[in-house]
């Protein structure tokens, strides 16, 4: 009997010490992730949209804007089980667009497109790529200039489909999986974004910072 | 939508064919395939782990790990469901097919790294099935490992009396052979 | 923080819960010893011990269903710490080697032109393989691709080249190859084997009565492997030194350099230079032997039945005790064949490389007087009689005791016992055509006789004895009075021989012997003063050892006083009594004496383990020709000359007891050896195609530097 | 102290993995598309390997066999992800390119494959001499074959020479997975030629 119970007192012990090791560790090293995929990920890719407002910027103004936009993210409360995250752009120090973070299924995982808006006429100012796991050298050819500018001040209500599916997206050639996904991400985020459009627009006039 | 539970299986074995389209599970791949009864051996038993650790894991994550917001150990927790399941086979296959237990030797232990099995787990959770969608689509993954897995055996068997370069006997020829037979389940991507 | 932490406890609790009840309801009852054997093992799963791979093995063993020794690719230390595992001691078992006897390769006739899968069983189930004889290699290299112990290579001759180093004796080539060329061959196996039927057997092979590898040995001689090819000769004749300079070599009527109206190839020159070279390299290379049996065999006579025996059932294991009524062992060697022939230094030094292996002698001992075959069944398993055959036949004719008067082997004993002889200026009359009479002559004519005169009754090409002793008696000299048979023998007063009154004949039909039986001719006496006669005319075994008690144990005897034994396994009546060399076969050659030496063994060894004796079905009986390998048309072979083997003088070596025949240099070995063809049953080389079989060896560099630092 | 040496050096050429013992192949086939990649899960593997190796054979006599397997993994699978939260906590960069393959490492056959096979049967210092050993032969093997894959598949070799084009029309086939398997396959037969005559 005594080797039953060594073996149910063993397997338990360790599950139990190593669930305890992962929860510390997840304590010790949750801000830092989060800071990081803001830092690296998030605000990157809405420095692109920023890009396409005021055009090509210098290194040093790159991070400048990037250091900047640390202030200008927001949380609302959406009723989600989480808060959600956008960020204020502002053009000429007035609040000027809305950008926010949607997915879309790409060819081997999630695709994450930050979409900004307009916040009088909703229309699309810009898309940036946060994540994806695209073939490289086919897939990840949306990051570049040539696919992303064609959705500068494209009409909120424009049919967010790549052409072979009968929207006005045009696809890049031989990457029709990654340019479904990016139409699809932005069409969720529209959606997003005119569903919650009242609740974000407070929040952008509140004080950065608010509840993580 | 009511999925179509026809397409979700036939994706699951032919298009996106966990061990040739996905390429997971290579390890007993290259490593049971040398005989035709280890190959149908191991797919039963895979058949078996995947389809419960489908079950078990797709309840532990929704009721346990996203109530209490934990996803982290969610690696951990699918894991340890495997391993459970994978020791019962072994215990199993011990008691009542020794010949089998035997044959397939480390590879039985090595089902728990297959990286076939937490992948479709990981899957599951990533696309969002259903319980019931869960259950087919590990079933189904699992036939498409048994498929992959039996084919190869059934080419390694005529390995006996090709004339191969010595250097590439064994295992070097098997690879080779793998890569072309992967090559040909690419023919399946456009379906659907 | 603590959330993750019972989430684990709870699935881990859970899962350990589950795995405790299956554990105790599928428990299996595992003997722990299964996994500790199967570490010690090599884990190759060559199958090799019948098993399915080594787990399945350590569970044999633990189970005691396998031998500790199964595992063969393990070699000892697994063996002694699978042993130390179970408690038990590991016995010996020997260690087995393959080997692979084909060599015809590319050079073999095919029958048809094969393209089908690359593997000898696929062939062998068309038309039993394309080669024209059936047992030959097919060469498709499935047993190299079997191998995984990396011991068989494709030679570049066509055929696998085993590497003894590497292989570990597991079997798995010899269960693939549908011919049987290759097999696993322990050493008792290589030194009882016997020529078959279903094996490639050279016609030079099949002639030679102690079966040795004659192509193989002259093979390697011409490579310069001369080490290996002494101990190929010692697998089947333990006597090269003494066979290389007395053997008529029948083989040598075999050599299929016949069908092209060619000289036959001297094999027993080569194999004489290679055991001269073998002696002058002075260090004693003993052979491997097995170790003791236990089991002790008296062999009476140290003739070269009871050394060649002694030498086999030693190196197997056993203790024999050589028994002998002469001061010193050798028999016929020493007391019969003369010193210009066989010198007693090479005698005593072939000898004592027997002796040293470990075999006892007991000298002075005679069957009948000193001690009784009684005696010798208390000491010993088992006992094998070959005392030869010492007893001359009488001439028929009267006068025959009178003074002067002597019988062949007594004649030839009596130099060697130191019994002075002195023929100066006498006249010597020698009766008989054997090798016994060519000795009585050379010897008398060597002790000063004046005039040696040999009479034989027959003509000169039915004599018996080695045409080279023919030719060399009559260059020094020696009378040959052919169709001539003694009548009388005159006496003068005092009872000493004075003349020979001898008849003139004729051959009339042949008799059951096939030779043609002489007639007298009437009225054709003459007389012939003499001072010596010498009567040579044949032998048969003494009878003084063949007590009454043996009698009623069933020992028969025949018409020539040899005993009554089993043709095939020598064995006597009396079960653990065997016979061999002339006490069986009555006068023959000292080759066959050797032949029947190892037979004997083969009986012996097997009775003494209680084994079967009969020889396996389809062993090759006698010196029958395979007809296969007659009607063969030699092609693509010139001729050419042979060597002449170089010789003293007759000058001086009629005053001497010099050995005559002297040592081939280098040269004309490689010469003579390149002559030989290496056949098989039916293949043979090309002489375009040998030239680059011994060129192709770089070892054709090494011959000469080896050749020159040997005997000359 | 050769005991060691000789556990450690075994790793590196005689058993080394992916060519001699043919495990941990998932990773290899689809991480290795850049050397970068193959040279980062290498090391990862490296370390998780090294640390479970010596935990794994300091428990060893503790662990019942019954439910060896499920306790090992666990262990296993607790490094990963500590190495999983830690990578991207402080080396983000590195995390990104690897993204996918850092949980798969609890899958890769040659951890728990080393656990099973040496560390339950051997002493720690043992364990990690050959935890080190297995897992820098994995790096060694990994970057051998990315290596091949980059250069001929994507034409540059990222470490290396950075964006510089070697390859004017490179072999997409070798990008993918089936290639993987075709390259892996050429590189053991090199192997055993090398071995053949190297020996």
């Amino acid at each position: 009997m005594k080797s039953y119970l060594q073996m149910v007192l063993s397997l338990s012990l360790i599950a139990v010490l190593s669930g305890l090791a992962l929860g510390g560790l997840n304590e010790l090293t949750f801000e830092q992730i989060q800071i990081n995929i803001l830092k690296f990920k998030k605000i990157p890719a809405v420095a692109d949209i920023y890009e396409i407002l005021t055009g090509e910027l210098s290194s040093e103004e790159r991070m400048a804007v990037e250091e900047g936009l640390l202030s200008e993210k927001r949380y609302v409360d959406l009723g989600l089980n989480e808060p959600s995250l956008f960020f204020v752009v502002r053009k000429d120090g007035a609040p000027f667009a809305v950008a926010l973070e949607d997915y879309g299924q790409g060819f081997a995982g999630n695709l994450g497109v930050m979409v900004g808006f307009e916040i009088e006429t909703g229309n699309l100012v810009g898309i940036g790529i946060t994540t994806m796991s695209e073939t490289p050298g086919v897939g990840t050819r949306v990051k570049e200039k040539a696919f992303v500018t064609q959705f500068m001040g494209m009409s909120k209500d424009a049919v967010l489909k790549v052409k072979k599916d009968g929207g006005e997206v045009d696809a890049l050639s031989g990457a029709t999986v990654s340019s479904r996904a990016v139409a699809q991400a932005m069409d969720n985020a529209r959606a997003f974004y005119t569903e919650h459009r009242e609740a974000i627009l407070d929040a952008v006039n509140e004080t950065p910072g608010g509840s993580s | 939508m009511e999925t179509d539970f026809f397409a979700l299986i036939i994706s699951a074995i032919f298009i996106n064919n966990i061990l040739l389209a996905k390429f997971l599970g290579n390890c007993p791949f290259l490593g049971v395939s040398k005989n035709m009864d280890t190959a149908v051996g191991m797919s039963a038993a895979v058949v078996f782990v995947l389809t419960l650790a489908g079950i078990i894991t797709w309840v532990v994550d929704h009721y346990i790990l996203a109530t209490f917001k934990i996803e982290y150990i969610q690696t951990l927790a699918f894991i340890l469901v495997i391993a459970t399941l994978v020791q019962f086979v072994e215990l199993f296959l011990r008691k009542s097919i020794p010949a089998l237990y035997k044959s397939l030797g480390i590879f039985l232990p090595l089902i728990t790294t297959n990286c076939a099995v937490l992948g479709t787990a990981i899957i599951n959770i990533q696309e969002d099935f259903s319980l019931l969608e869960t259950v087919v689509f590990s079933a189904a993954s699992a036939t498409g490992f048994g498929l992959a897995l039996v084919l190869f055996a059934g080419i390694r068997e005529r390995f006996e009396i090709a004339r191969i370069p010595k250097p590439l006997e064994g295992t070097g020829i098997g690879l080779v052979t793998a890569g072309l037979l992967a090559l040909s389940f690419f023919a399946f991507k456009g379906m659907i | 923080m603590f959330i993750p932490a019972f989430v684990m406890l709870g699935i881990g609790f859970t899962s350990a819960v589950v795995l405790a009840v299956a554990a105790k309801v599928f428990h299996v009852e595992i003997d722990p010893r299964i996994a500790e054997i199967e570490d010690a093992l090599p884990g190759a799963n060559c199958g090799g011990c019948g098993y399915a791979g080594c787990s399945a093995c350590a569970e044999g063993m633990a189970t005691g269903a396998a031998p500790v020794t199964a595992c063969v690719a393990g070699g000892e230390e697994t063996c002694l710490a699978v042993a130390k595992i179970m408690g038990g001691e590991a016995g010996f078992v020997e260690p087995e080697i393959a080997h692979q006897y084909c060599k015809g390769g590319d050079r073999a006739e095919r029958k048809y032109h094969y393209e089908g899968a690359v593997d000898c069983r696929a062939m062998a189930e068309l038309y039993g393989g394309d080669l024209r004889c059936e047992y030959g290699c097919l060469g498709m290299g499935t047993c190299v691709t079997v191998c995984n112990f990396g011991a068989l290579e494709m030679g570049d001759e066509g055929f696998p080249v085993v590497n003894p180093g590497n292989c570990v004796g597991c079997g798995a080539c010899e269960k693939v190859c549908p011919t049987d060329v290759i097999k696993l061959y322990s050493i008792t196996d290589r030194l009882l084997h016997f020529n078959h039927d279903e094996e490639c057997l050279s016609p030079c092979k099949q002639l030679c009565p102690a079966q040795i590898d004659i192509p193989g040995y002259v093979d390697l001689a011409s490579q310069g492997k001369l080490e290996e090819a002494v101990s190929l000769i010692k697998e089947r004749n333990p006597l090269p030194l003494i066979c290389g300079r007395v053997c008529p070599a029948p083989c040598e009527n075999g050599c299929r350099r016949a069908a092209i109206e060619d000289e036959p190839v001297h094999h027993n020159y080569l194999k004489r230079y290679i055991a001269d070279w073998d002696m002058a390299l002075g260090k004693r290379k003993l052979p491997s032997v097995l170790p003791d049996t236990g089991k002790k065999v008296a062999i009476i006579g140290g003739g070269p039945c009871g050394l060649s025996a002694a030498y086999y059932l030693r190196r197997l294991g056993h203790s024999p005790t050589i028994f002998d009524s002469k001061p010193e062992l050798g028999g016929m060697l020493r007391y019969g064949i003369p010193e210009y022939r066989l010198p007693k230094k090479v005698l005593d030094f072939e000898i004592q490389e027997i002796l040293d292996l470990g075999v006892d002698v007991r000298c002075n001992a005679y069957l009948g007087q000193d001690l009784t075959i009684a005696q010798l069944e208390e000491e010993f398993d088992a006992v094998l009689m070959a005392m030869g055959a010492w007893d001359n036949s009488a001439l028929g004719c009267d006068g025959e005791d009178l003074e002067g008067v002597w019988k062949g082997t007594e004649f030839l004993q009596k130099r060697e016992l130191d019994i002075k002889v002195d023929l100066t200026g006498k006249k010597v009359v020698v009766v008989g055509g054997g090798n016994t009479a060519m000795d009585a002559c050379r010897s008398s004519l060597r002790m000063g006789a004046a005039e040696v005169v040999l009479l034989y009754r027959r003509t000169r090409n039915e004599m018996p004895a080695n045409k080279v002793e023919i030719d060399a008696a009559e260059h020094e000299g020696i009378q040959y009075h052919l169709l001539a048979a003694p009548t009388r023998l005159v006496g003068d007063d005092q009872g000493v021989v004075q003349q020979i009154e001898f008849i003139r004949m004729e051959l009339g039909e042949p008799d059951a012997s096939g030779r043609r039986r002489p007639v007298p001719v009437e009225g054709s006496e003459t007389l012939m003063d003499v001072d010596v006669v010498i009567a040579a005319i044949g032998q048969k075994p003494l009878l003084d050892w063949y007590t009454d008690d043996l009698k009623e144990r069933g020992l028969q005897l025949t018409r020539w006083n040899t005993i009554v034994s089993d043709d095939e396994t020598l064995q006597s009546d009396v079960p653990h009594i065997f016979t061999g060399g002339d006490l069986w076969s009555g006068p023959a050659l000292l080759v066959d004496a050797i032949g029947t030496g190892r037979r004997a063994t083969r009986s012996i060894h097997r009775f003494l383990n209680g084994q079967d004796l009969t020889l396996p079905k389809g062993t090759f009986k006698g010196a029958e020709k395979i007809a296969l390998s007659n009607e063969i048309a030699v092609l693509g072979v010139e001729r050419l000359p042979q060597v002449p083997q170089p010789e003293l003088e007759v000058e001086d070596r009629i005053t001497n007891f010099e050995e005559v025949d002297l040592v081939l240099t280098p040269e004309l070995v490689q010469q003579e050896a390149n002559r030989c063809m290496r056949c098989g049953t039916i293949c043979y080389f090309k002489d375009d195609q040998l030239k680059e079989h011994v060129e192709g060896k770089d070892a054709r560099t090494t011959v000469d530097d080896l050749l020159s630092k040997s005997p000359v | 102290m050769t005991t060691l040496t000789r556990e450690f050096t075994k790793g590196l050429w005689d058993e080394i993995p992916l060519f001699r013992i043919v495990l941990g192949l998932c990773p290899a086939l689809a991480v290795t598309t850049t050397m970068e990649n193959g040279l980062g899960m290498g090391v990862a593997a490296t370390f998780v390997l090294v640390c479970s190796n010596g935990l794994i054979s300091l428990l060893r006599n503790v662990i019942p066999s019954e439910v060896r397997v499920a306790c090992y993994i666990v262990i296993i699978a607790a490094f990963v992800v500590a190495v999983e939260m830690l990578m991207k906590a402080y080396f983000f960069s590195l995390s990104e390119s690897l993204g996918i393959f850092i949980p798969l490492i609890v899958v890769n056959c040659i951890i728990l494959g080393r656990a099973e096979a040496f560390a339950r049967k051997n002493g720690v210092l043992a364990s990690l001499a050959d935890g080190l050993g297995m897992g820098l032969g994995f790096t060694l093997a990994l970057t051998v074959l990315a290596t091949l894959r980059e250069l001929l598949g994507a034409g540059t070799l990222g470490l290396v020479f950075g964006e510089r084009v070697l390859l004017a029309q490179p072999f997409g086939f070798f990008q993918q997975a089936p290639g993987a398997f075709v390259a892996l396959g050429i590189l053991l037969g090199l192997m055993n030629v090398l071995s053949k005559s190297g020996k």
